[in-house]
């Protein structure tokens, strides 16, 4: 038995948003008579983490901590519409329309405020804890819990916003392609090692170590969550999966968990996570959409380490045992 | 995981409140109890159950269709064939006028892939349903099958779909999306070395844990709840709309927490065959995939096709790039003309490449009909790309990571889809990489910059 | 149909409905019972998620028939925290982000439960073996392999 | 109709239940239930017997009888069954393992039914209330066995004279590229007097790989000694081709992985 060692690189980018549709999402803001703040949303979290997301770009935006914020998504009944949750678009587009309805609703919010202060609008901020404080005189402070009542029952004001993000529709030109398919692009490079055995062509990745350029990290323990998951993801797809194992022919198509391949807790490589952030120019305080594009970099990363170790190439995914086993048989002969 | 603030520090100002932090996730604390409601979380009383007969051949004339056995088996409320289903023929993507309409939502008088839904089944219990779908006889003419992209593409080959005529997808640019950018053929013929090579994926499945699937309640006041797990509500809201013939303000959808998706659960399945039995049974319906059906009968990632040909100069420049790309549909559209277009804007990767050539392909063949997945239209791209990459650089003998600094694309250059490049950060990416994993690069690489001004 | 009685204690209190015969546990815990902490993920008892605890054993609801319950203890993690207090387990799946879609985060807490009850002190590969009938699809099972552990040295310490 | 489930106190009031058509004996639920669920409709009613017999472990003598119902997790942790307990931790994860009898891995079908290789090189008897079968005749017949399984026995191994090995693509849980299991016994001067090997995958059911065992006859455990054992490994096997792997590749490593197994 020899186990032969490899290493592999593989570098990428990743559209955020699908303009070749059209691409909008609207959201709604407002406060409660007590100065908390709901966002209307029908955009749908998928476990990836949007409600939790919009809460913080919504907080972000008023000027208080995310625990006021409460996001109630998806009924189509009460939140506005949205394209829905793909094409890496749902951090992007919805946090841009929550942006928007946040200013306008702390828009009103400092209205409210400066009538209760007697100052001008534009003299006042917000300290992020949950005060509205005046420029250079930070002891002139209204909290915004006294605010929103203010707004609520004194000054018959609704302390709201609307928000819509559209990325008008790009249509390709014909014989050239010209099109504008995208609004920001996310980054990644991955070095992959990996351990063959030349006798059985199983494969081992070792270590996978993600460099990814998101614009923004906007909660970095949910970045985290997604680009450990989604690295899991591509060594999965690189080595193992696929609903038509004997492709193009239709048989022995898996049913089942054992049947469908992924790698198992007693599979995963020493995985590593560095991140970069150049905000986009047009994303919810600079984000890019990296849910997708953090499983893509690995799959040609480990098919390269695996050349590294063993001399093949399997153009063809997934990198089975078989596969390599085939095609080091081939170049023995 | 590591943030590295030293890159882009001069266009970043790190001086916010609530963006940033690593705050806890609100929906967490109902994950670990078990408290999170998903769709099938409810249960309403006198709830019907919905089970699908599909198709076992991969391409059949349907003769005729008996129900009789099956709608008299003990605790059968309703069967349904395509005759039930106002609008029957529509397609996902119509309301963003990408048509023709083109599938079923219950076959009528043809199937095109094995598992394709043929009758629908309501019954008391899930046990009930599946009895007396077992019971269901159609009568199938077998027709040939072809599952194999390029013997689909040749003339006389069996037709997989009538309503498209011939099986690919007929975009306005003809047989495929192209890309035209430069002189390919003079690149080639300027160029050290030419490779051609092709390589190949197969249908991939989302496999979230939680299936797809959802619930529905009609109301008192003519209107229908419908509890689902789909990844975008109005998508679903208005083709149900189209294909029951249903004012969308009948309608009523109630989701956003979704047991995984992936991309799988973007296809308008199963809402609007719940809706329509539950408005003809004044009954609430539960209509869940099995396991089996999220393998097997929810749309996959596409099978792909990619070839690629590259001129390559002997002192690393990529100077042309040939890719033709073929995605497996299966039998219908759903989502795949978009990511086969997709992957045209995609190609020729990250790299500034001054003549491209790229026609990108949606192909129909009698399989499970493919979809959108975790980095539709580029997943299966940047392997072929990226492999490529590795063999170019092998080549003429260059360093695999120096070789894509070289050819790296950076603020301002042209793309071959004539858009000028902004915010690029994969040489920035790469050098990261070179330092993590102890792969060390020419030092002129690693002062490169986006910025495309050295440092 | 023939119903037949389940009588059982679930989380510590008793339950008894009749179903009919031959409901799975989960149908009966999830239906009748109105527990929907156990997920239906496959009905083949190839993903974890519908895992229960049986008299201190842990079992697939999917594939368990309630009537051979009849006078068994049973835990589901909707029962774990106490007095609206999170169990260590719980506590630890927060704190290291263990949770994405949340699907199978019941199923893996009932897993490692039953790990931490006859292993204070698990090593990685134990906590491995123990979730290895589980499915994830969204976290790569590592954040889930060190909230397990996290959440045993949180016991440890208690216990020290 | 409903999946009506009936229990009875005694193996013979069982299987006298199992007569009618369409009942299936439940034993752990991994394979009947399962099959329910999945709409198999043929599955119409479920038969299970509580006899504690099927439930026992008995050692005497140097042999074990192990009731049906036992679980690969009782195996796994039987305190003299030690030798057996890689085997009973090869079938599924643990949830699995606590439900999975004995009795049922006789009739799961490739690529499951690890633990019944074990028995099979083990030369285990199958016992129901028709009598006791070779394990390897019982395998042969299982389509249309229809008495209840009651115990399975065997010579206990010595500890260093059972091995076992599981392939496969998923750890630390994963189903079978392939299983092997192998009994042997050395003379004093460690050339191999007896040899029984099991494997799994390698047909539908678990077969013996008797020209392998031949060639081990009278040969020392080293590569030159197991090579023409290696050579004929995969004499009269006809692989299953599933989702994990194909017939082609399983007879090709099979011979790799045997060699690995006879030499650790």
């Amino acid at each position: 038995m020899t186990i032969r060692r490899g290493r592999g690189v593989a570098a990428i980018n990743y559209p955020t948003g699908m303009n070749l549709g059209g691409d909008p999402t609207q959201a709604l803001v407002h406060s409660t008579p007590t100065g908390n703040f709901m966002v209307t949303l029908s955009s749908v979290d998928l476990g990836q983490g949007m409600k939790q997301i919009m809460a913080q770009i919504c907080a972000e935006t008023i000027g208080v901590p995310t625990d006021r914020v409460v996001v109630d998504t998806a009924d189509t009944d009460t939140g506005p519409h949205c394209m829905g949750t793909f094409a890496s678009r749902g951090t992007h587009r919805a946090g841009n329309a929550v942006i928007q309805a946040a200013r306008e609703a702390r828009q009103v919010m400092l209205e409210v405020a400066a009538e209760e202060l007697e100052v001008n609008a534009s003299d006042l901020e917000t300290d992020g804890q949950g005060n509205i404080l005046v420029k250079g005189a930070p002891q002139k402070s209204i909290s915004i819990f006294d605010v929103a009542l203010s707004a609520h029952f004194k000054r018959g004001r609704s302390i709201s916003g609307r928000g819509m993000f559209l990325i008008p529709r790009s249509y390709p030109e014909k014989e050239t392609g010209a099109m504008k398919p995208s609004t920001c692009y996310a980054h990644a490079c991955t070095v992959a090692e990996v351990e063959v055995d030349d006798e059985t062509g199983e494969v081992t990745v070792l270590t996978v170590k993600n460099v990814f350029e998101i614009g923004r990290a906007l909660n970095p323990k949910m970045v985290e969550q997604q680009l450990v998951g989604g690295s899991w993801m591509g060594i999965s797809h690189a080595l193992y999966e696929t609903t038509e194992p004997y492709y193009p022919n239709r048989d022995h198509g898996g049913t089942d968990f054992n049947q469908y391949l992924m790698p198992g807790p007693g599979d995963l490589a020493e995985t590593e996570i560095i991140v970069l952030e150049r905000p986009s120019a047009d994303g919810p305080y600079g984000a890019k959409g990296p849910g997708e594009m953090c499983a893509n970099p690995q799959i040609p990363a480990v098919a390269n380490a695996v050349f590294d170790a063993v001399g093949v190439r399997i153009d063809t995914l997934p990198i089975t045992p078989e596969r390599i086993l085939r095609a080091l048989k081939a170049q023995a002969n | 995981m590591e943030l590295r603030k030293s890159y882009f520090a001069d266009v970043r100002k790190d001086d916010l409140h609530e963006i940033g932090q690593g705050r806890p996730r609100l929906d967490s604390p109902g994950h670990v109890t078990g408290k999170t409601a998903f769709f099938a979380d409810r249960n309403f009383p006198g709830m019907l159950h919905l089970k699908m007969v599909r198709s076992p051949h991969h391409h059949a004339r349907i003769r005729s269709i008996d129900t009789s056995e099956a709608e008299k088996h003990p605790g059968v409320v309703k069967v349904l064939t395509a005759r039930d289903v106002p609008h029957n023929v529509y397609t996902i993507l119509i309301l963003i006028q990408i048509g023709p309409e083109d599938e079923t939502v219950l076959a009528d008088g043809k199937v095109r892939w094995k598992g394709e839904a043929v009758v629908a089944v309501l019954a008391e219990t899930e046990r009930a349903a599946k009895e007396a779908a077992a019971k269901v006889k159609v009568d199938y003419e077998v027709l040939p099958a072809v599952f194999d992209m390029e013997e689909a593409l040749k003339p006389g080959a069996p037709i997989v779909n009538e309503y498209h005529g011939q099986n690919y997808y007929l975009y306005d640019s003809g047989e495929c999306r192209k890309v035209r950018f430069g002189d390919v053929e003079a690149g080639f013929a300027g160029a050290d070395h030419v490779l051609e090579q092709s390589y190949q994926s197969s249908p991939i499945e989302h496999a979230p844990t939680e299936t797809t699937g959802c619930v529905v309640m009609p109301e008192g006041n003519d209107r229908f709840t419908c509890y689902t797990n789909t990844q975008a509500m109005f998508f679903t809201l208005d083709n149900t709309s189209i294909i029951l013939q249903m004012p969308g303000s009948k309608l009523h959808f109630v989701g956003g927490t979704v047991g995984g998706g992936f991309g799988g659960k973007v296809d308008v399945i199963v809402e609007p065959i719940a809706i329509l039995g539950a408005k003809l049974t004044g009954r609430p319906v539960s209509f869940i995939y099995s396991r089996e059906e999220e393998m097997q009968i929810s749309s996959p990632r596409a099978a792909e096709k990619v070839v690629i040909k590259d001129g390559v100069m002997k002192d690393g420049r990529i100077i042309a790039r040939k890719v033709t790309g073929y995605t497996d549909a299966g039998a219908y559209s759903r989502h795949s003309p978009y990511g086969a277009q997709k992957g045209a804007g995609h190609y020729p990767g990250p790299y500034t490449i001054p003549n491209v050539w790229i026609d990108t392909y949606c192909v129909y063949t009698n399989r499970t009909p493919s979809s959108a997945m975790r980095g539709f239209g580029v997943t299966i791209g940047d392997f072929a790309l990226e492999v490529q990459m590795d063999k170019l650089a092998r080549l003429i003998g260059m360093d695999p990571l120096e070789f894509r600094f070289i050819n790296a694309y950076r603020d301002g250059d042209m793309k071959a889809h004539r858009q000028p490049t902004e915010g690029a950060a994969l040489i920035e990416c790469m050098q990261e990489a070179s330092r993590a994993a102890n792969w060390p690069v020419a030092e002129k690489y690693m002062a490169m910059s986006s910025y495309k001004k050295e440092a | 149909m023939a119903k037949v009685p389940v009588q059982f204690t679930l989380n510590g209190s008793e339950k008894a409905e009749f179903v009919d015969s031959g409901t799975t546990l989960l149908n009966a815990l999830r239906d009748k019972i109105g527990d929907t902490s156990p997920k239906g993920g496959c009905q083949q008892g190839t993903c974890g998620a519908c895992s229960v605890i049986v008299d201190g054993e842990l079992r697939l609801s999917c594939l368990t028939l309630a009537e051979t319950c009849n006078g068994a203890a049973i835990t589901t993690t909707s029962g774990l925290a106490e007095g609206g207090v999170l169990h260590p387990l719980q506590r630890a799946f927060l704190d290291t982000f263990a949770t994405q879609c949340g699907f199978c985060t019941p199923g893996m807490i009932m897993a490692a439960k039953v790990l931490l009850d006859h292993t204070p002190n698990p090593s990685r590969e134990d906590v491995v073996e123990a979730l290895s009938g589980n499915i994830c699809r969204c976290t790569g099972y590592e954040p889930i392999i060190q909230a397990v552990l996290t959440a045993a040295r949180a016991n440890s310490q208690s216990a020290a | 109709m409903a999946l009506a489930l009936q229990t009875f106190p005694t193996v013979r009031d069982a299987n006298a239940a199992l007569k009618v058509a369409g009942t299936r004996y439940l034993g752990g639920g991994t394979l009947v239930v399962r099959a329910a669920n999945e709409g198999d409709v043929a599955v119409s009613g479920l038969v299970r017997s509580t006899d504690p017999a099927l439930s026992a472990v008995e050692i005497a003598d140097g042999r074990v009888r192990i009731g049906a119902s036992v679980t690969m997790a009782a195996i796994a942790r039987h305190a003299e069954l030690g030798a057996l307990a890689k085997a009973a931790r090869a079938v599924g994860g643990p949830a699995v393992r606590n439900m999975a009898t004995v009795g049922g891995n006789l009739f799961a079908p490739a690529p499951y039914g690890d633990f019944a290789v074990a028995l099979l090189a083990l030369d285990a008897m199958v016992s129901t209330d028709d009598g006791e079968l070779p394990v390897e005749t019982f395998l042969g017949g299982r389509d249309n066995s229809r008495a209840i399984v009651t115990s399975v026995s065997f010579a206990l191994p010595k500890d260093d004279g059972f091995r076992f090995l599981k392939v496969s693509r998923i750890k630390p849980k994963g189903v079978s590229v392939l299983s092997i299991a192998v009994v042997l016994e050395q003379a004093g001067n460690g050339t191999i007097s007896s040899a029984r090997i099991a494997l799994g995958c390698m047909a539908d059911r678990p077969v013996r790989a008797r020209a392998a065992e031949k060639a081990l006859l009278g040969k020392t455990l080293d590569p030159n000694g197991i090579a023409a054992a290696l050579g004929a490994a995969g004499e009269g096997t006809s692989p299953i081709t599933d989702p994990i792997a194909s017939a082609w590749y399983r007879a090709e490593v099979l011979p790799v992985h045997l060699g690995r197994l006879l030499l650790s």
